[in-house]
């Protein structure tokens, strides 16, 4: 019982994990397009890693502050 | 000289002279609340700056200003936490009712004229420099920054007035 | 030396270096006025190497090696610092207390944290560009990881802050710095010359050669030192208390 | 108008002499000499200035169309922020080690510990 | 006129220097210092500085406080420990 129903906690918490670093991650992205004047390859390239890096420690400080 | 540059030395001087008075006298809550109102005047005042020498960059100095201001102040808010606990104006009338309702934005009065008083400043400035530059990017990016000006004073003001009462050797 | 007497001095040597600076100041060329020779040629190296912030090309580029003294400060005082901060064998690790931060605090915090980091790596990136660049980015981004300690509390911020991996960074980043410098060297040119890299179009993040490589790893080496630095200090004041009884 | 800001400069140079010649508080002492140090941002800047002139970036603006300001000035204050802000870093450093050893940090005590 | 503004920076950055030696409580000070780090940021603008600018508020505004008020309160703590031992 417990078997079966673990792995689809952990579908769910990954699924849920994912959809919070996406929803920063468009965030964080939409605000480096505000920031930047001109928009080039190399912009959104340096943007998009921007964005994940926040979207990481976004995720790990909420993390932090809730585990306790 | 122009209006723009005219506007930001009228805000920098009353502000500013309002900011000193108030952080060299008076109890330390006083002083805190000065210290946060020096990020409320000089925010609205750069981005005035940025409008009337017409440089978008100058916008940035606005961004920053309103992201590490209220970090400024939550720093002193957080370690001064006990000081504060100790002269809040106003505290004994209301400290039970206002520690049971977190979220009661009502303590400390002597606390949240100025900081309205401030929001308004700045959310006016913004709504003005929006309007001469015009609908784009640039303009997102005022509003972004207005956003975390007012935002973050509230914020720190909320934090002054008893934010970190449950604080005490962490 | 008694009080008395060291105000007397005191007064003596100010008088004395207020006469001179009142003197140098009034020598000085006036305030605002319109020859800046070397200023002139600054802008126009700048230009030439088309790198739109003038302020970052004289940084990296025409006084590169300027900014790796500086850099070499900073390092040092940050190794300074960890030495003295280091726990005494007669102090001990008390665990941080566990704080109640008010909620809008807390939300406040854990919202701002993600956007102080991307706008510290925003303003390290376009340093070349507009105002901003390696040192003001970096820590705009330290000071964003700490908002966790004044958010929530001091284990909130030890859990996301690997301090090893920050002190390997901030050696990384300087010796980044040191390998870009001695790659001119080896290409036949000169330490720190701006010549390997093609300059790029004007006003466009991959502008200026070598500036904003030499940004970044300024950007990483600041970011670093300053959480480094910090780590010190929030030790030293939350966790490390003295032996009881010693 | 010519003069102000050299003047102001030396104002604040002497203050924060002042202020650490008469310190009862090592901490405080620090802070005075960060108020010591701004003094020579102040005269930097000063130096560079150029009435009617902007400042030497080009993102937004087009090369040659308006006078700038000295930009070498403003990479030496630049340093000079990132060496004062270490300063008081180390300082504050050896000021909590003081703390620690002496469980005092009013130089006029420390003094009489050592004699 | 135009300078009117360069004035008014320079008077608030001398007025919140006077006020910051003259402020002896180390916590204190370090209110005044920050107020002086924005009104030092806010004259580097006016004196066409914005990367001056930038600097000092990073430093000015969050991170000198920060290192002040940690070693305010370990020298607190020390002098508290202190006491008891003796």
């Amino acid at each position: 019982m417990t078997g079966r129903t673990a792995p689809r906690t952990t579908t769910r918490t990954v699924l849920l994990a994912l959809g919070e670093l996406l929803a920063w991650w468009t965030a964080l992205a939409l605000l480096w397009l505000v920031f930047i004047t001109s928009v080039d390859t190399l912009e959104r390239i340096v943007g998009a890693s921007a964005a994940a890096a926040g979207a990481l420690l976004a995720r790990a400080g909420r993390r932090a502050v809730n585990w306790r | 000289m122009n209006g723009w540059i005219l506007a930001a030395t009228v805000v920098l001087a009353g502000g500013g002279a309002a900011v000193l008075w108030g952080v060299t006298s008076g109890p330390m809550s006083r002083r805190v609340v000065a210290q946060n109102l020096a990020t409320s005047v000089a925010c609205p005042a750069l981005l005035l700056l940025a409008q009337g020498y017409d440089r978008p960059a100058y916008v940035d100095l606005a961004l920053l200003m309103a992201l590490l201001g209220p970090i400024g102040t939550l720093v002193f808010a957080r370690l001064l936490a006990v000081d504060l606990a100790g002269d809040r104006p106003r505290a004994g009338r209301e400290s039970p009712a206002c520690r049971a309702n977190d979220g009661n934005f009502a303590s400390g009065p002597a606390a949240w004229g100025p900081t309205w008083a401030a929001a308004a400043l700045g959310a006016g400035v913004v709504v003005a420099v929006c309007v001469a530059t015009g609908p784009g990017r640039a303009m997102v990016k005022l509003l972004v920054t207005g956003a975390l000006l007012i935002g973050g004073n509230v914020i720190a003001s909320r934090a002054l007035s008893g934010g970190f009462e449950g604080v005490r050797g962490g | 030396m008694s009080r008395r007497l060291r105000l007397w001095l005191l007064a003596v040597g100010g008088a004395g270096v207020t006469a001179l600076l009142v003197a140098a100041g009034l020598d000085l060329p006036s305030f605002g006025g319109p020859s800046h020779p070397y200023g002139d040629r600054a802008v126009r190296a700048s230009l030439a190497r088309h790198t739109a912030n003038t302020i970052a090309s004289v940084n990296f580029d025409q006084r590169a090696y300027d900014t790796l003294g500086e850099m070499g400060i900073l390092f040092a005082a940050v190794l300074g610092c960890v030495v003295l901060l280091r726990q005494a064998r007669d102090e001990h690790r008390a665990e941080p207390e566990p704080a109640e931060v008010a909620r809008p605090v807390r939300r406040y915090a854990l919202i701002v944290l993600p956007v102080a980091l991307v706008t510290g790596i925003y303003v390290v990136a376009h340093g070349q560009l507009s105002p901003g660049g390696g040192f003001q980015g970096g820590v705009v981004a330290a000071t964003a990881l700490h908002l966790l300690y004044l958010g929530a509390d001091y284990r909130a911020l030890e859990r996301v802050r690997p301090i090893g991996l920050f002190e390997a960074s901030d050696a990384l980043a300087v010796c980044a710095y040191l390998v870009l410098g001695l790659t001119g060297v080896l290409a036949g040119t000169a330490f720190l010359a701006n010549t390997l890299l093609p300059y790029g179009t004007f006003n466009t993040l991959a502008s200026g050669g070598i500036v904003p490589l030499l940004n970044a790893a300024v950007g990483v080496e600041v970011a670093s030192a300053v959480v480094v630095l910090l780590a010190g200090f929030l030790d030293q004041a939350v966790e490390i208390e003295e032996q009881q009884g010693s | 108008m010519h003069v102000l800001p050299y003047l102001v400069a030396a104002y604040i140079f002497l203050a924060g002499c002042y202020g650490l010649a008469t310190s009862r508080n090592l901490i405080h002492a620090v802070g005075c000499l960060a108020v010591c140090q701004s003094a020579t941002y102040v005269l930097l800047l000063a130096v560079g200035y150029r009435d009617g002139a902007t400042a030497p970036v080009f993102s937004d603006l087009k090369p040659g169309s308006r006078p700038v300001v000295d930009p070498v000035v403003q990479a030496l204050t630049l340093t000079d922020i990132v060496v004062g802000a270490t300063v008081t870093a180390m300082l504050l450093a050896l000021v909590l080690q003081i703390a620690k050893r002496h469980g005092t940090v009013d130089p006029d005590e420390l003094r009489e510990l050592r004699g | 006129m135009a300078d009117a503004v360069i004035v008014v920076a320079l008077l608030l950055v001398a007025g919140s220097a006077t006020a910051a030696v003259a402020v002896r409580d180390p916590a204190r000070q370090a209110l005044v210092l920050s107020v002086l780090g924005v009104a030092l940021a806010v004259l580097f603008t006016v004196l066409q500085a914005p990367d001056v600018g930038l600097s000092q508020l990073a430093v000015g505004s969050a991170l000198t406080p920060l290192l002040i008020m940690l070693a305010v309160r370990k020298v607190r703590r020390c002098g508290r420990t202190g006491d008891e031992t003796r």
